[in-house]
């Protein structure tokens, strides 16, 4: 069965390590602060000029002065830092977040990401996903294996016009996980989702692909 | 006292043409100089290039300028929250140029610090990069951007002194201090203007010498979306 | 509590390699890490190259690893301070590079904000920009500066927390917050570490992102040019 | 009679005005400080990281981690702000600061300053003069007419490696004042010292210079 949201949450949580700092894209990424682990200490970063990101205020909390790089209210907590988006772009470009879970529209064979322009329909512009995904040092897509035409999102080339190029070191669908490999070397079939086949990714899977040795289903 | 003026039309007086590059700082609504807004709007002052991260929303922020049609063009990451921009837009009443949110951050830092041009990573490949120069160091491609001025910057920030030192409060500093350093004229918009001497000279974030025109304003800070937490009851 | 270390010598473990280079931060002796570049002394790594403004005075600060002749190369902006580092330069034995104290303050701050060049118009027509790139923008020359990166920043700030956010104090803060963004490593020294939570979260210089280890120092302080005014007596 | 170091001190005080943003060289510019009229507002810029500069401290206030760019130790006033050396120099290289005053080794008629190196010396280094020159908007030097040789420093063209191009606009002297015109149009002697005779002047200047219309001798 394909990952719901929150499974692929679950899933992407797999990908943060103690000590990293992270900056998490909008949508199902947000859900994986959910998701760390007990114990483990990661920092979330937000866009905007924020470090040590805290969870959603009680309702008499709620601060203006106070979002994050979704404009959602947040909170603060004992290691949180503010700082100004030139410093926060700093921090990104030089290449300081350990990783990024970013979702997208499409996803390259080579890596390349496009996730925030549909040619003819209305532009809202790419806020900072083109400086994370250039910028942070290890990206990692999450996003649905497929869109609602029920096309495959993971091509052999991007169609969109494009966030980032050769950027992108992970995917993860609600079917299954592939590795970027380094230097344009393609796609790696890591993980199954619990209950999808080989042949469910192989038919709805636009680009070419290698099998993990180590291919496991997901526990 | 040179620096405080009595009110947000009083501040902007003699500073405005048509035709002008205007920064406006904060992200979303959140460190917006509504004031400034506000009383700039009341001049009347056409065909602006805006410099601003987001375009507001309808009726407030920049909301404002776009509905009395005040502005030309717009520089900025993302506009989503606005349908009287999409309309303008659409119409091709109104002229739009992208910049990653971090390459207008620095573009702007770099205006104010004297840097006419510098090199990025960000939007190498992608429409960002098209007509730009592309240039090649150690081993990886990076895009050449330049810095940005304005005629004007308005700025939000949390205190001032009489002398203009600035603090800002939790993310609603975001854009507010790289503009205060790349207007001609920098006006400011605080909650509360303190003597000269209160503020740690350590924890200053924009020093006075970047702050022409200083009001005290008073605030709606209006929340584009409110997430809450529910408290778990016993 | 990962990011902290007992001493100075065990932050440092792992760390070294001869013709590394290392980013040592303060402005002539005030805000210099003494705690770290003894211990650097002690690694008796060589062939350094050393990126600081100044290069110490004899026996103190980077003094210390000149006289143990540990560093091939200084990239400075001034070092009038310190007879053998001019006799080891008069003898050919150290190598310097002169660059503007902006000039080496931007490339540091570019090289740890992922900006690999960046044209600034500081030495234009000087021997600052011989063999580098000049471009002119907007009728005025600009010479081409690469940023600055380092294996490892030592750096001395006032106090940190455990998550290793960084405050300095007064102007011992000078080229230290750079440093601290530009080392591949970044070892820092201070003079307080506090629980988390205790700085406040807006006046933080240095965010824990750039801080890999932390050590609490003692520190001597020494003053180069001790100028006081007499207090007149009624 | 030429000026001795205060009187050229307190001359170029006279280029200060209120709300100037100043940055002093060391030397006697430093000295420039003493001079500024009372009820003036101007606030000094120290290129390490301070702005609004005190005097020097009382013996029992010295303080380590408060010194000038000179290295000398100094206090803090209400006003004053610390920010990092970049910001610092963003400051000066965009412009921000109105004044500069500086001493020089030597002057060209076009306004080229050389001031930090002399071949076959040992270069101590340029420090910040260079950022000074080229970023500030006003650059005023001020310095003896004559080397310790006897030899002009106000010249046709520097000897010395330079320290900026067609930077300075007033050279003050312990005989005269100089503009340097605009677009390379040359020096135009503005002022003489008291006792200071035209003939003086021209009889140890090697620049050429045009006498002012409104010529004044110094009160």
């Amino acid at each position: 069965m394909p990952r719901t949201r929150e499974q692929l949450a679950e899933r992407a949580a797999q990908e943060l390590q103690d000590g990293f700092y992270v900056n998490l894209g909008i949508g199902i990424p947000t859900l994986v602060a959910n998701y760390i682990p007990a114990g483990m200490e990661v920092t979330l970063q937000s866009e905007n000029g924020m470090l040590g990101m805290g969870p959603f205020p009680y309702d008499e909390d709620v601060d203006p002065d106070l979002i994050n790089a979704g404009k959602q209210t947040i909170t603060e907590i004992p290691e949180s830092a503010y700082f100004s988006s030139a410093d926060s772009f700093a921090m990104i470009r030089g290449g300081h977040i350990n990783l990024s879970i970013l979702g997208a529209m499409e996803v390259a064979e080579n890596g390349d990401i496009a996730n925030w322009m549909i040619p003819g329909k209305l532009v809202k512009g790419m806020g900072g996903a083109m400086d994370l995904v250039a910028g942070v040092k290890r990206v990692v897509v999450v996003m649905e294996h497929a869109n609602k035409h029920g096309q495959s999102k993971v091509l052999k080339a991007c169609t969109l016009p494009l966030t980032g190029t050769g950027v992108v070191s992970r995917i993860i669908t609600d079917l299954c996980v592939f590795d970027v490999k380094p230097g344009g070397a393609g796609l790696e079939l890591i993980e199954l989702a619990e209950g999808v086949t080989l042949d469910e990714v192989a038919a709805r899977t636009e680009a070419a692909y290698s099998i993990s040795q180590t291919l496991k289903a997901a526990a | 006292m040179r620096k405080i003026y009595a009110d947000a039309e009083s501040a902007l007086e003699g500073l405005t043409f048509d035709g002008m590059t205007v920064m406006s700082g904060g992200f979303g609504l959140c460190g917006i100089p509504e004031n400034l807004i506000a009383a700039l709007r009341d001049t009347g002052v056409k065909a602006l290039t805006v410099i601003s991260n987001n375009a507001g929303v309808d009726g407030f922020g920049l909301g404002q300028l776009l509905e009395t049609r005040q502005i030309a063009k717009m520089i900025s990451s993302y506009v989503g929250e606005n349908k009287e921009f999409e309309r303008q837009y659409l119409a091709g009443e109104l002229q739009l140029e992208f910049n990653p949110q971090g390459t207008l951050a620095e573009r702007i830092r770099a205006g104010g610090a004297g840097i006419p041009a510098f090199f990025t990573a960000t939007g190498v490949g992608t429409l960002v990069a098209e007509g730009k120069e592309v240039r090649t160091f150690d081993g990886r491609d990076y895009v050449m951007e330049t810095g940005l001025v304005a005629d004007l910057s308005i700025v939000k920030a949390w205190k001032a002194d009489e002398r203009g030192n600035l603090v800002f409060r939790k993310t609603a500093r975001n854009f507010n201090p790289m503009m205060a350093t790349a207007g001609k004229v920098t006006v400011v918009e605080v909650e509360e203007i303190v003597p000269t001497g209160s503020l740690d000279p350590d924890a200053i974030h924009t020093p006075g010498v970047y702050v022409d025109r200083i009001i005290k304003g008073t605030f709606e800070k209006r929340i584009e979306q409110r997430t809450i937490r529910i408290r778990e009851t016993a």
